[in-house]
């Protein structure tokens, strides 16, 4: 029978497909939102005996990944102006493709291993791993940094998504320290990134970004 | 008390024989040549006169007439001329003369270095190349008798009738071994065709130009010690040519003069019949020596297995 | 009570942002002296912790926590003398933000509890970003980018990793605390792929900050951009922390019966290591980036002894100690090259014997015990190393291992050389200080006597440390 | 610190020397200020324990038997030292010739100006001599390996001691490399022996399977032989040597490439070897480097290169010795064996004695005409007497001519090398090669000292340095006057040194009862009496010449010029000339490139000439190694060209590749 959290993950997956094929950043953001609020209501439906610890920490990490962050990139690209272009290194209709093939090999991937609590769901490694890959993707794909900082988000939705899911009996730390990372992480990026813009008038964004140096 | 009595006689006759190379060439050139006794008018002579030093000599000048005769001479005592007992012998004492005259060559081509002289020089770097491949090839020869006898002293090849029996166990390889030996004769002692001691032109000279500034009795030593080293190979050659052991001393003896006198000729025809070598050949004709060895070596070795 | 050696530090680091420049070095040399005392302190009486679930004193934490407290109190003794001659804009800033540094770092050794070991890592990047930073040239702008993402990313990794791990407990019902010390004796029940997949996430992420190939990119642009004593601290003390990680696991490993698994993955990593840090010693043309990828190398022979175990591993934390010793020195040194000829280009210098004897000392000793030259430590530890490949029957990875040495060392003699002795007129900026001479000159030293003769405490440590690997003799 | 001391005190003798002379290297800089008193106290107590080692090792080789030290090291770990009569003799070498080179440095570093580099210089010296006598005494892996590494990063320093000179760091630079490289071949061998054992010391290192052995031997022979300068292996010394100050070079190249060999019979005598394989190596690898090291030196113009490459000849024929001693033992001959290492031993002494007398006779020239260019100097000999007499002895000793000591140990290789020729096989073609290859190096090392000798010390000066040269400086004089006895010494009375040698073998545990000693002793008697008689007949030749001088008038003139009348110095026979005609012999060995512009005109302007003798394994060492792995990783460097996108694909990349393996 299907789960009705494969019926949300396989949203996951098209929001993926998306963020691939999306030209412009807003559309990204809104995926990465989207992404965001589903992971972090993930857990609700996978049949745990939740915790009201449980509870407030999904509420937290929605609140972070579904609203603050977008909201804060959304405001940030606002700000710097940036071209809403996303100078693909890795072309559109490329990229749309990988999307699809990364997602089968998802699959496929995730029958050799065997989940603790499989019973739930099906698609939730295959998701967890698309997300990974997809972000690792985006960060390789996409010239530009916010784009990249957009990468990391979605390579962090991944990882929480097997953090709290899996773990039954989910260690409060192990989310503590996810929501950390991608807190800690996206703001010293964003910091430095509105240095990047601040130093680098001249050039424009894109001159940091695809900086070639010695090696 | 018998080798003492073979070794003054032998060193006082070594000026004899090169007179006869002189008297064969002059045979050839239809001439009468110069009295049997030459070398020894050569040598009175000389030791009569005084000496001019150059002013570029050092006492290495000096030092080199002295020490090559010395060493043609200590070479001698080792030989068991005509076959009689060496004054002495000791194992390896082939290794020791062979370095001896090395050590006569250093010091005559130090004092020619000496004289700043470039002629001299010229010949000197002749008398350094030349003389190491003629080693190679006397090394090769020694070799080939050490693996005959399993002896390494001069008498235990040459001593009574040795030689007879590197003879019987080399058979004709010996031969070749001979001419080798023949050919180091010339080139260690600057005869035709590797120098020619009659030439005039000091560019073409290798042993007498290397001589030129001695004069007095400083030369007479030098001539001396030549004579005593051509002697010597010359006796060597004579020890293989007639390896047999008449019984008495004097008839040995007599027999190993007449055999130099032979050698001496030989020598001497070769010098009237052939020419000398361009300088850039004398390798060439010097390494035909070492192949000779070496192939007589290898073959041998069939036999003595 | 351990607690308090990362507390303190970060008090003062918040401190410190509020002090004038004077105080807050007094501050930054006070807090270090203390740090170091109280480190000795621990040492002696190994108290307990206040949250015993995630912080605990190992063997291995014992002794990276010496070597950091050591390294740091003589880093900001340099530093102060280094702070009057490279101005700094907000140095109290720089102050403050080395001491977090440090508690971080303090509290990776002492973490016990996987998570709170990656957080503190996490953490060790987000306070190190601002000390690269510092320049705030566009390049130093650039490279701080380049080291925050890397890491991140890696970091990323770690953490699923250590996600993975806890799946290993859940796949079999393991119900531990999920701390290395607890995993470590429970290995056995824990599930092998989880744990597998585990390893290589965690060897991959805290690999990326430990400087492994083909992780290591961050690595020569940051220690080349960041401020020399922030490079020495960088090279010399936080590389251990991601060590450190990565030590733990492959514990766990081992005692899991997986040793071959993630030792054979070390030693191919650090081979890699190796061979990468061949490449670009080889033409490098700045001495600070040199530096960098020597620690690289560095970093890769420790994989590789470490995944070969027995004679091996014990020679990897010799080479551990010694390399964060002597790199800092060297590190420091490069400072004062870079002060006195105003260029990171080799080409730039030379003559250093002449211009600066005592520099010179210090870097010319610096190279050869980086190159494994008695009497220092990284001799004893390399020859070890190469004895336990051999003794492991890894011929063909020991003559690789070889083979990339001899070329580093061809490579960074030739730099060295030219570096001290090669013809160069031009005048010197700086004077030689003795606060800018001897921190170096006690760090060469401390190597030098601990490769002849090794506290029994320590050494008991090291053993102890290493046990697990079949180390020691 | 726990030695356990095996015979008496006089093994802390040795360890006394050493304190001592580490005192004395450590003196040094403190008392730099005050030139001429540093150098006093610095040359006065490294000679005092220069001499006390010498006293410990003589009576130690004296004596016979082993003595062992254990320090504990690193607390599991432990430093043993070995000194057998082997080492003893090595031991014997080094300090004498060190005592020499130190007196020699007290007038050779003479400028005032450079005092603390000069009080350094004494403190890596006697570093370089403590580690020297460590490395002959180590007794396991890792107190070898420290004393090795510890050699080679002293005389690096001293290889550098004037490193304003771009020359001198290339040496140092290529002589490091080397050397490091060298010890990690050592070292593998090292780990080899240890990964079958299971100890750092070497007992037992004979259990190795055949195959291990060789691989061991291969590796260790690799690594001594690139110290002890084997060709191919050579190519750092030619340049090292010459860059050192010549009381170094006459240490380096007198026994520090010494320790190469001596590492080469440790081996051996751990590992057992006695297969025939071993002996072919080793006698093959001398031959080549002895005669190609003395035709590589016939083509040198300066002094001390030409100098270190007859260290390489004479390594070869070193080598030549072992291998015949090697052979000897696998074709069951003890007399050949104990014959061809006796030989080799006996040359390493006699080469240390003569090579470091003939580095500091250059070394006289070197300070008084400031140049070592052989085509430049000339008739050195009328106004340094004592060097130019003792450098002669010297090139005689070389030479290997009677009656110095050259000679004898050449002697004793060839008696051994004759013994092996009457054998079959491999044996029999080496031993005859050898022998052959001895008679060539003979001839070539005697025409090249005749060059050295006629071109620098005799003859018209060619250059104004060379006019005004002078051999003031008693402390350079006495050394050389030393080891020229010593040379003539050994030549004449050769028996207590073979004695000595012999002794030296006893270690190598070859496998056979001692053998009597009366065959030996009776070679060198009739040795000595021969010479004798050669003395004889020089003196009487002598009384002769006296004789026939007496009342004759001698004149001085200028050279017969053979007709030219206005001879200049420049018109003398230069030492290139000189060996060109032998050189051209060697040509496919030795490749000559010859540089001069074609005369034109009737009145052509002056014209220049430079030749230049190609070492082929330098050429070879370039194009077979360095540029290959230059090349290798030149192509590797695309990895890192600063994209961070790619670096975030490395790090992907390798998960995806580590996820296969689980």
């Amino acid at each position: 029978m299907t789960h009705l959290v494969d019926i949300i993950l396989s949203f996951v997956l098209l929001s993926i497909i998306f963020s691939f094929g999306s030209s412009r950043l807003q559309g990204l953001i809104k995926a990465l939102a989207f992404q965001g609020v589903v992971v972090s209501i993930v857990p609700f439906f996978i049949g745990h005996d939740i915790t009201e610890g449980g509870v407030l920490f999904s509420l937290t990490t929605l609140l972070i990944r579904g609203i603050a962050i977008p909201f804060y990139i959304y405001r940030f690209i606002e700000k710097v102006a940036a071209h809403r272009e996303l100078e693909p290194i890795i072309g559109y209709n490329g990229s749309i493709f990988t999307g699809l093939l990364l997602i089968v090999a998802a699959m496929a991937v995730s029958r050799k291993f065997s989940v603790p609590s499989a019973s739930t769901s099906l698609l939730l490694l295959p998701t967890a791993i698309s997300l990974l890959v997809g972000g690792m993707f985006l960060l390789m794909a996409r010239r530009k940094a916010i784009t990249m900082i957009l990468g990391y988000i979605t390579m962090e939705n991944g990882i929480y998504l097997v953090g709290t899911t899996f773990s039954v009996r989910a260690h409060h730390i192990v989310e503590f320290g996810i929501l950390l990372d991608v807190l800690a992480g996206v703001m010293i990026m964003a910091v430095i990134l509105q240095n990047i813009k601040l130093k680098m008038q001249s050039g424009g964004e894109d001159t940091s970004l695809n900086i070639i140096s010695k090696e | 008390m018998t080798p003492i009595i073979i070794f003054i006689p032998a060193i006082l006759s070594a000026p004899f024989f090169p007179a006869i190379i002189l008297k064969v060439k002059a045979f050839f050139g239809g001439k009468k040549g110069p009295p049997l006794l030459i070398q020894y008018y050569t040598l009175a002579k000389l030791f009569k006169k005084g000496s001019v030093y150059s002013t570029s000599t050092t006492y290495i000048f000096k030092l080199g007439p002295m020490v090559s005769l010395s060493a043609a001479l200590t070479a001698l005592m080792f030989l068991p001329i005509s076959g009689a007992a060496p004054l002495f012998s000791f194992k390896g004492d082939v290794l020791f003369v062979l370095y001896l005259l090395g050590l006569g060559r250093f010091f005559t081509i130090a004092a020619a270095l000496d004289t700043a002289s470039p002629f001299e020089g010229m010949g000197a770097a002749r008398e350094a190349y030349f003389p190491i491949i003629c080693e190679a090839t006397t090394f090769m020869i020694f070799i080939l008798f050490y693996r005959l006898t399993g002896e390494l002293t001069l008498a235990s090849f040459f001593y009574g009738n040795h030689p007879l029996e590197l003879w019987r166990v080399a058979g004709a390889p010996l031969a070749f071994v001979v001419t080798a030996f023949f050919i180091v004769l010339l080139t260690e002692n600057a005869r035709v065709p590797v120098d020619d001691p009659a030439t005039h032109l000091e560019l073409t000279m290798i042993h007498e130009v290397m001589v030129l500034d001695h004069s007095g009795p400083d030369f007479g030593f030098i001539e001396m010690g030549s004579f005593c080293k051509l002697f010597f190979y010359a006796a060597i050659v004579s020890r293989l040519v007639f390896p047999f052991d008449l019984g008495h001393p004097a008839m040995n003896l007599a027999a190993f003069s007449l055999i130099m006198l032979l050698i001496y000729a030989a020598v001497g025809v070769i010098e009237s019949v052939m020419a000398r070598y361009r300088m850039d050949r004398v390798p060439k004709f010097v390494l035909t020596s070492f192949a000779l060895a070496f192939v007589a070596t290898i073959i041998t070795l069939e036999f003595v297995k | 009570m351990v607690e308090i050696l990362f507390l303190i530090p970060f008090l003062a680091g918040v401190l410190a942002f509020f002090l004038t420049a004077k105080s807050a070095r007094k501050t930054l040399v006070a807090t270090g002296a203390l740090h170091f005392l109280l480190s000795i302190l621990l040492w002696v009486y190994q108290p307990g912790a206040i949250i015993p679930a995630y912080f605990k004193t190992t063997h291995s934490g014992l002794l990276s926590l010496l070597v950091i407290s050591l390294l740091f109190l003589l880093i900001s003794i340099y530093s102060t003398a280094y702070l009057d001659i490279d101005h700094i804009k907000k140095e109290n800033v720089f102050i403050g933000t080395m001491l977090l540094f440090l508690s971080t770092m303090t509290m990776v050794t002492l973490s016990d509890h996987i998570m709170v070991m990656w957080i503190a890592i996490e953490a060790t990047t987000l306070a190190s970003a601002p000390l690269i930073y510092t320049h705030g040239t566009p390049a130093s702008l650039e490279t701080t980018w380049k080291y925050v993402f890397i890491c991140s990313v890696g970091i990323a990794m770690a953490l699923l990793g250590s996600v993975l791990i806890s799946l290993s407990m859940e796949a079999n019902k393991v119900d531990v605390p999920m701390s290395f010390s607890a995993l470590a004796t429970v290995a056995k029940n824990l599930d092998p792929m989880w744990l597998k997949a585990g390893f290589i996430f965690i060897l991959v992420g805290y690999g990326t900050k430990m400087g492994l190939a083909p992780m290591h990119t961050w690595l020569p642009d940051t220690h080349s951009e960041a401020p020399s004593p922030v490079s020495a601290l960088l090279s010399g003390v936080l590389l251990n922390c991601a060590y450190l990680g990565i030590f733990k696991t492959h514990k766990i490993m081992v005692n899991a019966g997986l040793g071959d698994f993630s030792g054979t993955i070390l030693m191919a990593f650090g081979i890699i290591s190796v061979l990468a840090a061949a490449t670009f010693i080889l033409r490098q043309t700045e001495y600070k980036r040199l530096l960098a990828y020597s620690s690289i190398e560095n970093m890769g022979i420790i994989a590789f002894g470490t995944g070969l175990g027995g004679l091996g591993a014990y020679g990897a934390i010799l080479c551990l100690i010694h390399h964060s010793l002597i790199k800092s020195s060297l590190f420091l040194t490069s400072g004062n090259i870079l002060l006195s000829y105003g260029s990171r280009q080799i080409e730039k210098t030379g003559n250093l014997a002449g211009h600066m004897p005592k520099t010179f000392v210090a870097f010319f000793a610096g190279f050869l015990g980086i190159s494994g030259f008695p009497p220092f430590g990284i001799f004893i530890g390399e020859l070890l190393i190469i004895i336990g490949a051999f003794q492991a029957g890894r011929t063909v990875w020991a003559g690789i291992f070889i083979f990339s040495l001899c070329t580093i060392f061809a490579g960074f003699l030739n730099h060295a050389m030219k570096i001290s002795f090669d013809d160069h007129q031009a005048p010197i900026k700086i004077t030689e200080k003795a606060r800018m001479i001897w921190p170096q000159y006690v760090l060469l030293t401390t190597s030098a006597v601990l490769s002849f003769w090794i506290p029994d405490a320590l050494y008991r440590t090291i053993v102890n440390a290493v046990v697990a690997f079949g180390g020691g003799f | 610190m726990n030695s356990t001391r095996a015979k008496g005190m006089n093994m802390d003798l040795f360890f006394l020397s050493l304190v001592l002379i580490l005192l004395g290297g450590t003196l040094a800089p403190i008392f730099n200020r005050r030139f001429t008193l540093m150098k006093l106290i610095a040359v006065i107590t490294l000679c005092a324990g220069c001499l006390l080692g010498l006293v410990d090792a003589g009576s130690k080789l004296i004596h016979g038997g082993s003595y062992r030290y254990a320090f504990a090291y690193l607390n599991a770990l432990s430093l043993e030292f070995q000194i057998d009569a082997l080492s003893a003799f090595f031991l014997t070498t080094i300090f004498f010739i060190c005592f020499c080179s130190l007196i020699y440095s007290f007038h050779y570093l003479n400028n005032a100006e450079k005092a603390f580099r000069i009080s350094v210089n004494y403190m890596l010296f006697s570093l370089l001599m403590i580690s020297m006598a460590l490395v002959v005494a180590a007794g396991n892996i890792i107190a070898f390996l420290v004393s090795w590494e510890i050699m080679s990063l002293s005389s690096f320093f001293l290889v550098i001691y004037n490193y304003a000179s771009s020359e001198n760091r290339q040496a140092g630079r290529l002589y490091f490399i080397f050397s490091h490289v060298g010890a990690m071949f050592i070292l593998s061998a090292f780990a080899i022996i240890y990964q079958h054992t299971g100890k750092f010391g070497f007992i037992d290192a004979a259990s190795l399977s055949h195959g291990a052995k060789l691989l061991v031997f291969i590796f260790s022979f690799i690594g001594f032989g690139s110290k002890a300068g084997v060709f191919p292996l050579h190519i750092w010394l030619p340049h090292a040597h010459p860059a050192a100050p010549s009381h170094i070079s006459a240490v380096m190249s007198g026994v520090m490439i010494k320790t190469g060999i001596y590492g080469i019979f440790r081996m051996y005598a751990i590992l057992e070897l006695h297969t025939p394989v071993f002996g072919s190596i080793v006698l093959s690898a001398g031959i080549v480097s002895g005669i190609l090291g003395v035709v590589y030196a016939l083509g040198q113009h300066d002094l001390k290169r030409l100098l270190a490459y007859h260290s390489v000849e004479n390594i070869g024929i070193i080598l030549m010795g072992m291998g015949i001693g090697m052979l000897g033992v696998s074709s069951g001959k003890p007399v050949m064996a104990v014959l061809g290492f006796a030989g080799s031993l006996l040359h390493v002494l006699n080469h240390s004695i003569f090579k470091s007398l003939l580095f500091m006779g250059a070394g006289m020239v070197l300070q008084k005409t400031g140049t070592s260019s052989i085509d430049v100097l000339g008739g050195l000999l009328k106004k340094m007497r004592i060097t130019g007499t003792t450098f002669l002895i010297g090139s005689l000793a070389i030479a290997g001519l009677p009656p110095f000591n050259g000679f004898i140990s050449e002697f004793i290789i060839y008696l051994g090398a004759f013994k092996g020729v009457v054998l079959t096989g491999m044996t029999f073609v080496l031993s005859l090669l050898g022998i052959v290859g001895l008679a060539v190096i003979g001839g070539l090392a005697l025409a090249c000292f005749t060059k050295v000798t006629g071109v620098v010390f005799q003859g018209e000066p060619r250059s104004r340095a060379a006019e005004n040269a002078d051999e003031k400086g008693v402390a350079m004089l006495v050394p050389m006057v030393i080891l020229a006895g010593a040379c003539v010494m050994i030549g004449v009375y050769p028996e207590p040194f073979i004695l000595m040698a012999i002794r030296g073998i006893d270690s190598l545990n070859l496998g056979y009862a001692v053998i009597p000693l009366e065959g030996f002793v009776a070679i060198t008697g009739s040795l000595t009496r021969a010479v004798t008689a050669f003395f004889a007949v020089v003196l009487g030749i002598f009384a002769l010449r006296v004789f026939l001088y007496r009342d004759k008038i001698t004149t001085r003139s200028s050279t017969w010029g053979c007709g030219f009348t206005r001879p200049t110095a420049k018109m003398q026979y230069t030492g290139s000339s000189y060996a060109a005609s032998i050189l051209s012999f060697f040509k496919p060995v030795a490749p000559l490139s010859e540089h001069h512009p074609r005369i034109k005109g009737i009145f052509p302007e002056e014209t220049h000439y430079f030749s230049h003798v190609h070492d082929i394994a330098e050429r070879y060492m370039k194009n077979l190694t360095v540029i290959p792995v230059m090349a290798l990783f030149d192509k590797l460097r695309w990895i890192q060209y600063g994209d961070i996108h790619l670096y975030i694909g490395y790090i992907l990349l390798a998960i995806i590749v580590l996820l296969f393996f689980i």
